[in-house]
């Protein structure tokens, strides 16, 4: 018995209409495709009237098929589907076709545009009339969560999902929570200081029973899929026994070996060999850095083991391995900043008084190495004139093309605590001054009121070499002023280049172990840019924060907030549908070649020596078909992507070339 | 019951299939008993023109092979499907073309330019080539015309079973026979032979697959308990529909697929050749390209010995010719 | 409509990532040549060479499968398998005498809707270079011969009147 | 390592110290240079403005010059090196003017295919093929506690960028560590000397000259390496003139690179054209390196 087929064409408004024309498409489709039983083509079919015009179709015509021709799959798939089941036919008997993002919206011509059209549809119910009813596969979903990266992104994600009860596991890599936003010293645009807004975050984290925390320790491997992850941490060595040590502090004190701290003093301030990043470090807990400890290098010392009363200081602890299965995966690993060295012409790294952004915020901050005064790098004289160079590897072709979004506004903080803190001269060299968000405008006017000097142009060079009278012992701002329409020099004491935020070195890295992937640039790529920014292509992985893209706090604290409320969502359902798109053997037909066994990345086929056949573990199973395309006896078959769906689109999608060949000897293949 | 009318024909085919009836042995008289010769070609006497004479279908069985490389060819085919009830694309000529099929490499000008003309140990000083008509002074002589393309005999006329094989085992003939026989036939259009692949009886030992470079038969001596493939040789039995009882890996000698594609399978090269693309054990296109430049020097001979004339793309491009007519 | 050659060309394009290339080439806008039809599968590593030659013999001038790039595919190595089929694939057809440029695999991550537009232009602009392919007009025979057969069942049907 | 060689004018007389000094340093370190046969004017920086079709196809002139077995041509003096390099390019990127040359060449029995020859400057020779080791090898007399600014100029850096970095060129700096000596980082390395400006307008060009000598004062500068004539030409001769105009008074000695680096390879002064410069060097080079 024929299947009788629905033809759904969509307008889409003018998206789709633009370009192709439905209804002559929609007319075509009934005379010329074989088994259409009804082809419509309508405005909006996303839309509840579309939806129940399928509906009513499938009861009142008797569908047995349906094919819509509209947008993306990874849009509207769902919605369609849904569309089906109400209806009681079973939902993957339906197929998009996807004739506006691969058609009308980057046709030239409206012909060609019809005719592709036509070809994917003809195509679409040639391979719909052979689809199989199928039921998604339900798979529990593990209440815990996993969140890597303890920024304010990730602390907002881990309180939230805490606090409604579910279990955290939340991974840091360096020894304390807290990220970048600890080593501010105040936050645009309220100066509220950031250590008094972010340490009861961290300290909440860490006492809270739902969340297990564990600093200085990475994520190794990820294995499983949505609802059911197996995750490998390594949790490296701290030298320190966490249930003795008291967080006295002596160790640190009377460590002998002093070093530069060129992580979280970013270079400007030292700490011991044993050390903890900062006083209100969350674990309390030090770390020995190994690379500098006497003991470890040269196998003398052990001091801080000897100040140790409660005897925490442990020398052969080693990495330890934790295994665990959550559910779901939020990233939150944050940005990093661009190496300012890239730019020679602007001097950082030879000129003394050059400093980037994050070096001006330990300046400034009261806990830092200068304890707060704003001094030149020889730690003494205060600048009378400071210069704030925006977009340094920011919009910038040979570096990072995107804009950091969050300089403009520390450029005015940093502004504001100089003109405060010494009376200086300051100076801001920008292209855009970027105050899009509640209370930014505000804040730059206080900052024109307070004297501020805005050059807008950007910096050609920044230089010692004195032409001018007074440019002595100076550094000097070459820059085009595009609003007076000439070259400048500006001679200044400091100089503070706003870097820009950069995606994470090993991003990518971390990215394919969570099996996503990174855009161009390197910042994690979320499922839709505007509509679903914290979810991924892969279900039950979610990223927040910076990583998914340069943002300042308030955002970063959305996103965390966004992604628990994503995985809240996946816990409280209980279970999460796993597209039924998995492979099976035949093993009758299975000779046991076993040439499919070495296929699978995910140890889904197993040899049943016994049996002298290849098995499929559906579980385990992701459907990717590629054992399919692989086995020489033809056997294996990928449900929804089996030979004859695919062989019968090809044949649908060919429809005009086979007509205007002409069969040639007849073939009965 | 009167005995049943068999007719055993053969076409562009090398006539092994009919020695391979005679190896029923004395079964032969089982046959004999059960049916009346009308044609054999190759093992008794019997006219086109009797066969012409009879009612349509009054033939019980066609045993049929070789495929379809000339007019004549194409003829008893058409006349052999009009006159038989069951016709049975017999072996792999018939079934997919086989070695014969092999010509669809080339055009008839190329193969009549080796034959006749330019093969070295030719003597046709005149470069005399048949023709479909000559005249002579008795009258003028007709010869079949030699097609550019040989069809399998599925292409030319609908064929009730296939049975691959080249040749056919006697065992599988007979069961075939007796299958007819008694009535017990697999439906329509289908194969006769088991759904299944060479590996499943051959006895050799499998592990995992990872294959750094194809070897020549002659390059390497494989010792007798580890599959051949994974010895480096081309082994066509994953892909080769079992039936033979692996009689080649049993000699130490590759598979080379004469039983044709599994069951459900649309073209035998294209899944030989993904079976053995995949199990290369390199991810650089550079190093897979030389690994099979210098493994498969005749790709097309190795991947589609038996089938080029069944599979999809069925013959090579004829571009260069169309490019000039 | 000009009456340049417009070829037909079917596309294999994996769901991760050049799929979403060329969802992205579509939200962009970035206009380019409408001749790839394209067909969505799991994983370039799906891409069985039948379909290729399936593609070819219904009459497609050109073929193009596209595929995560090298260590980024989604189900981590699988488009390793797609270099190795392809490039016995490849070998095969030129034995077949099929033009190199008909069959081309390229790699586009799910951020490179530009690059995945680019490459169909190109791929395109070759394609057309090469004009129609129109594989089963190599299966036709040549008339006159077809008529042999014909002539000669002509022939023999009156040798055919026989009482039913 | 074998190279045509194109000395261009300004090494045969007031850069003639460059050209004796280049000679020698190539034969210590081994590299071939096989003059040019019957080379002719490189165009320097007047006659492409003048006329662009004739100034490329006299330069092109040279490249068609170079023999069949030689594919690399390597010249000192920056101009050279920048118009060469530029008339290569200009033949790539533009077919129908490389054919219109190829048409003049015709006539005196010469072609070019573009991208024949790759042009190369000298001290990209010397830098990058002969390398750290070799050079390290062969010095024999090390420049320890001589302070060198090394000046690059515009034409070596820019406008093509495969040198070095436009804005801020190590090449000669760690040449110069390799022999030895003390680099002064000298911040206006690579702005401009004035070029030519000093015929059409003195106060600018010698405002120029000033900023350079002043820069390499405040860095304490023993002596100025530069690897173009007309550089060193600008900032050695007027250097008199400038202290004139500004009321300064100057008196930094102003070297080709090849010359210390013969200096460094043990050849003496004598051969490396010490005495020509304006500024004497001798002074500083005795005071501060070991007899000679």
């Amino acid at each position: 018995m024929a299947e009788r087929v629905g033809v759904y064409v969509c307008h889409c408004g003018s998206n789709i209409a633009g370009m192709v024309d439905c209804e002559a498409v929609a007319r075509w489709a009934k005379e010329n495709v074989s088994d259409v039983a009804v082809s419509r083509d309508y405005k909006f079919m996303c839309s509840s009237l579309g939806q129940a015009m399928i509906e009513e179709d499938i009861r009142k015509e008797g569908l047995t098929r349906v094919v819509v021709a509209a947008c993306s799959p990874h849009l509207h798939e769902k919605t369609f589907r849904r569309a089906c089941s109400n209806a009681g036919l079973n939902p993957y008997l339906m197929q998009m076709c996807n004739i506006r993002e691969h058609v009308s919206w980057v046709a030239q011509e409206r012909d060609p545009a019809t005719e592709k059209a036509k070809s994917l549809i003809s195509a679409a119910v040639a391979r719909v009339k052979r689809q199989e009813p199928l039921e998604p596969m339900k798979v529990g979903v593990n209440p815990r969560t996993l969140v890597v990266g303890g920024g304010i992104a990730g602390l907002q994600a881990t309180l939230e999902l805490a606090d409604a009860g579910y279990p955290v596991v939340l991974v840091e890599r360096s020894p304390s929570i807290g990220g970048h936003m600890a080593q501010f010293d105040k936050t645009f645009p309220t100066l509220d200081c950031s250590a008094c807004i972010l340490t009861p975050k961290m300290s909440e984290a860490y006492q809270h029973e739902n969340v297990t925390l564990y600093s200085y320790a990475e994520l190794e491997e990820v294995s499983g899929s949505v609802g059911a992850f197996k995750v490998r941490i390594r949790k490296r060595a701290r030298s320190v026994r966490e249930d003795l040590c008291t967080g006295c502090g002596a160790c640190i004190e009377k460590c002998p070996r002093k070093v530069v701290d060129n992580d979280f003093e970013v270079g400007l301030g030292y700490r011991k060999a044993i050390y903890m990043p900062f006083p209100q470090a969350v674990p309390k807990i030090p770390v020995i850095d190994r690379e500098n400890c006497t003991w470890f290098q040269r196998g003398k010392c052990r001091v801080c083991e000897k100040m140790c009363q409660p005897g925490a200081i442990d020398y052969d602890q080693q990495d330890e391995i934790i295994e665990l299965d959550v559910g779901n995966i939020i990233l939150a690993t944050g940005w990093k900043l661009f190496d300012c060295r890239k730019i020679p012409q602007y001097g950082y790294g030879r000129l003394a008084n050059v400093f980037t952004n994050m070096e001006f915020e330990r300046l400034c901050n009261a806990a830092g190495p200068t304890s707060g005064k704003i001094v030149l790098r020889d730690g003494k004289t205060e600048p009378r004139s400071v210069a704030i160079v925006h977009c340094v590897g920011s919009r910038d072709k040979n570096h990072n093309e995107h804009c950091s979004a969050v300089c403009c506004m520390a450029a005015l903080k940093f502004g504001h605590l100089v003109l405060e803190k010494t009376g200086a001269e300051v100076y801001s060299f920008y292209i855009d001054m970027r105050t899009n968000q509640k209370m930014y405008e505000e804040f730059y006017c206080r900052l024109l009121e307070e004297g501020m000097h805005f050059i807008r142009g950007r910096v050609a060079e920044i230089t010692d070499a004195a032409r001018m009278p007074g440019e002595e012992g100076k550094l000097i701002i070459q820059c085009e002023d595009t609003l007076l329409g000439r070259q400048r020099r500006i001679p200044v004491d400091m100089v503070i280049l706003m870097g820009a935020l950069e995606p994470q070195a090993d991003a990518k890295e971390l990215g394919l172990k969570c099996g996503i992937s990174c855009s161009m640039a390197g910042w994690y790529t979320e499922r839709h840019p505007k509509l679903d920014p914290v979810a991924t292509m892969t279900d039950g992985v979610f990223v927040a924060g910076a990583c998914q893209g340069a943002k300042d706090i308030p955002a970063a604290v959305a996103q965390g907030a966004a992604a628990a409320a994503r995985v809240m969502g996946m816990i409280t359902k209980g279970t999460v549908e796993i597209e039924p798109v998995v492979a099976s053997i035949d093993e009758e037909g299975c000779s046991g070649c076993r040439i499919c066994n070495n296929m699978c990345p995910y140890n889904a086929i197993e040899y049943d020596a016994g049996r002298n056949v290849s098995r499929v573990i559906t579980a385990l199973c992701k459907g990717c078909g590629t054992c399919v395309a692989a086995c020489p006896a033809g056997v294996i078959t990928g449900s929804h992507f089996n030979n004859e769906q695919i062989g019968a689109e090809i044949e649908g999608i060919l429809w005009d070339a086979r007509a205007a060949a002409g069969r040639g000897a007849a073939a009965a293949v | 019951m009167s005995k049943g009318k068999l007719a055993i024909y053969w076409a562009a085919s090398c006539g092994g299939c009919e020695i391979s009836i005679l190896g029923i042995q004395e079964k032969i008289l089982e046959v004999d008993k059960a049916f009346d010769i009308v044609l054999f070609p190759c093992g008794a006497d019997g006219k086109v023109r009797e066969v012409e004479k009879l009612p349509d279908k009054s033939i019980d069985l066609c045993l049929f092979n070789g495929g379809i490389r000339t007019s004549e060819q194409e003829y008893m085919a058409r006349l052999l499907r009009a006159k038989s009830r069951v016709l049975v694309a017999f072996g792999s000529c018939a079934h997919e073309g086989c070695v014969p099929g092999l010509g669809n490499l080339h055009t008839r000008k190329e193969i009549f330019e080796t034959n006749y003309h330019d093969s070295p140990s030719l003597d046709n000083p005149g470069g005399t080539e048949p023709h479909h008509e000559s005249s002579v002074p008795e009258g003028t002589l007709h010869l079949p015309e030699f097609y550019d393309t040989l069809k399998t005999l599925g292409q030319t006329v609908p064929v009730d079973y296939y049975l691959p094989g080249c040749p056919p085992e006697s065992e599988r003939i007979w069961e075939a026979l007796e299958a007819i026989l008694t009535g017990q036939l697999p439906p329509p259009g289908s194969v006769i032979g088991v759904n299944t692949t060479v590996c499943d009886v051959c006895k050799r030992k499998r592990t995992e697959k990872k294959i750094k470079a194809f070897k020549r038969t002659w390059e390497v001596v494989p010792d007798e308990e580890t599959c051949l493939l994974e010895q480096g040789l081309v082994c066509c039995g994953p892909a080769t529909r079992a039936g033979c009882g692996a009689l080649c890996p049993q000699v130490n000698s590759p598979c080379i697929g004469c039983y044709g594609p599994n069951g459900g399978v649309e073209d035998y090269g294209a899944r030989l050749m993904s079976a053995l693309a995949s199990v290369i054990d390199s991810n650089d296109p550079e190093e897979v390209e030389r690994i099979v430049r210098e493994g498969l020097p005749d790709p097309v001979g190795t991947l589609y010995r038996f089938s080029l004339a069944s599979s999809l793309l069925r013959r090579s491009s004829r571009q260069a010719e169309a490019a000039k007519a | 409509m000009s009456e340049a050659f417009e070829p037909r060309i079917v596309g294999f394009l994996c769901n991760w990532c050049s799929y979403r290339a060329a969802d992205l080439a579509g939200i962009s806008r970035i206009k380019h040549a409408p001749n790839v039809r394209i067909i969505r599968v799991m994983c370039s590593g799906r891409v069985d060479p039948s379909f290729v030659l399936k593609a070819l013999a219904l009459g497609a001038d050109g073929v193009m499968v596209a595929g995560c790039h090298p260590g980024e595919c989604h189900y981590i190595e699988q488009n390793y398998k797609t270099i190795r089929r392809y490039g016995m694939l490849k070998h095969t057809l030129k034995a077949f005498g099929l033009e190199d440029d008909r069959v081309r695999l390229i790699w586009a991550s799910a951020a490179e809707g530009q690059q995945l537009a680019e490459a169909i232009d190109r791929f395109v602009q070759d394609v057309r270079r090469l004009g129609p392919l129109n594989w089963p007009r190599f299966w036709n025979e040549d008339p006159a011969r077809l008529a042999a057969v014909e002539k000669m069942a002509a022939e023999h049907a009156e040798a055919m009147e026989v009482p039913a | 390592m074998k190279y045509a060689f194109y000395p261009g004018c300004s090494l045969e007389v007031n850069a003639a110290a460059y050209d004796v000094s280049v000679r020698a340093v190539a034969r210590v370190l081994g590299v071939e240079l096989v003059e040019l046969d019957d080379w002719n004017c490189c165009g320097a920086t007047e006659y492409f403005s003048q006329d662009e079709l004739t100034a490329c196809a006299v330069i092109a002139r040279n490249l068609a010059l170079v023999e069949p077995s030689m594919n690399q041509l390597t010249a000192p003096c920056a101009a050279c090196f920048l118009n060469l390099k530029k008339v290569d390019r200009l033949m790539a990127e533009h077919p129908d003017l490389g054919g219109k040359i190829n048409e003049a060449l015709a006539a005196g029995g010469l072609h070019y295919d573009p991208g024949r020859v790759r042009v190369r400057h000298l001290l990209e020779v010397i830098h990058t093929d002969v390398g750290e080791e070799a050079i390290k090898a062969k010095v024999v007399r090390p420049l320890t506690g001589l302070r060198v600014a090394p000046y690059y100029g515009c034409q070596v850096v820019r406008p093509y960028k495969d040198v070095d970095d436009p804005e801020y060129p190590v090449k000669m700096d760690e040449l110069f560590r390799w022999l030895g000596a003390e680099v002064v980082d000298y911040p206006v390395k690579s702005h401009c000397c004035g070029g030519h400006m000093t015929q059409i307008s003195e106060p600018e060009a010698f405002e120029l000259i000033r900023r350079l000598l002043q820069s390499a004062l405040e860095y304490d500068t023993d002596v100025i390496a530069c690897l173009c004539p007309m550089c060193q030409l600008n900032m050695d001769a007027y250097q008199s003139r400038v202290n004139g105009m500004f009321n300064t008074s100057f008196h930094i000695p102003v070297l080709y690179f090849t010359q210390l680096l013969g200096l460094a390879l043990g050849v003496p002064e004598k051969d490396l054209g010490f005495g020509k410069e304006i500024v004497s060097a001798g002074p500083v080079i005795h005071a501060k390196l070991a007899a000679c």
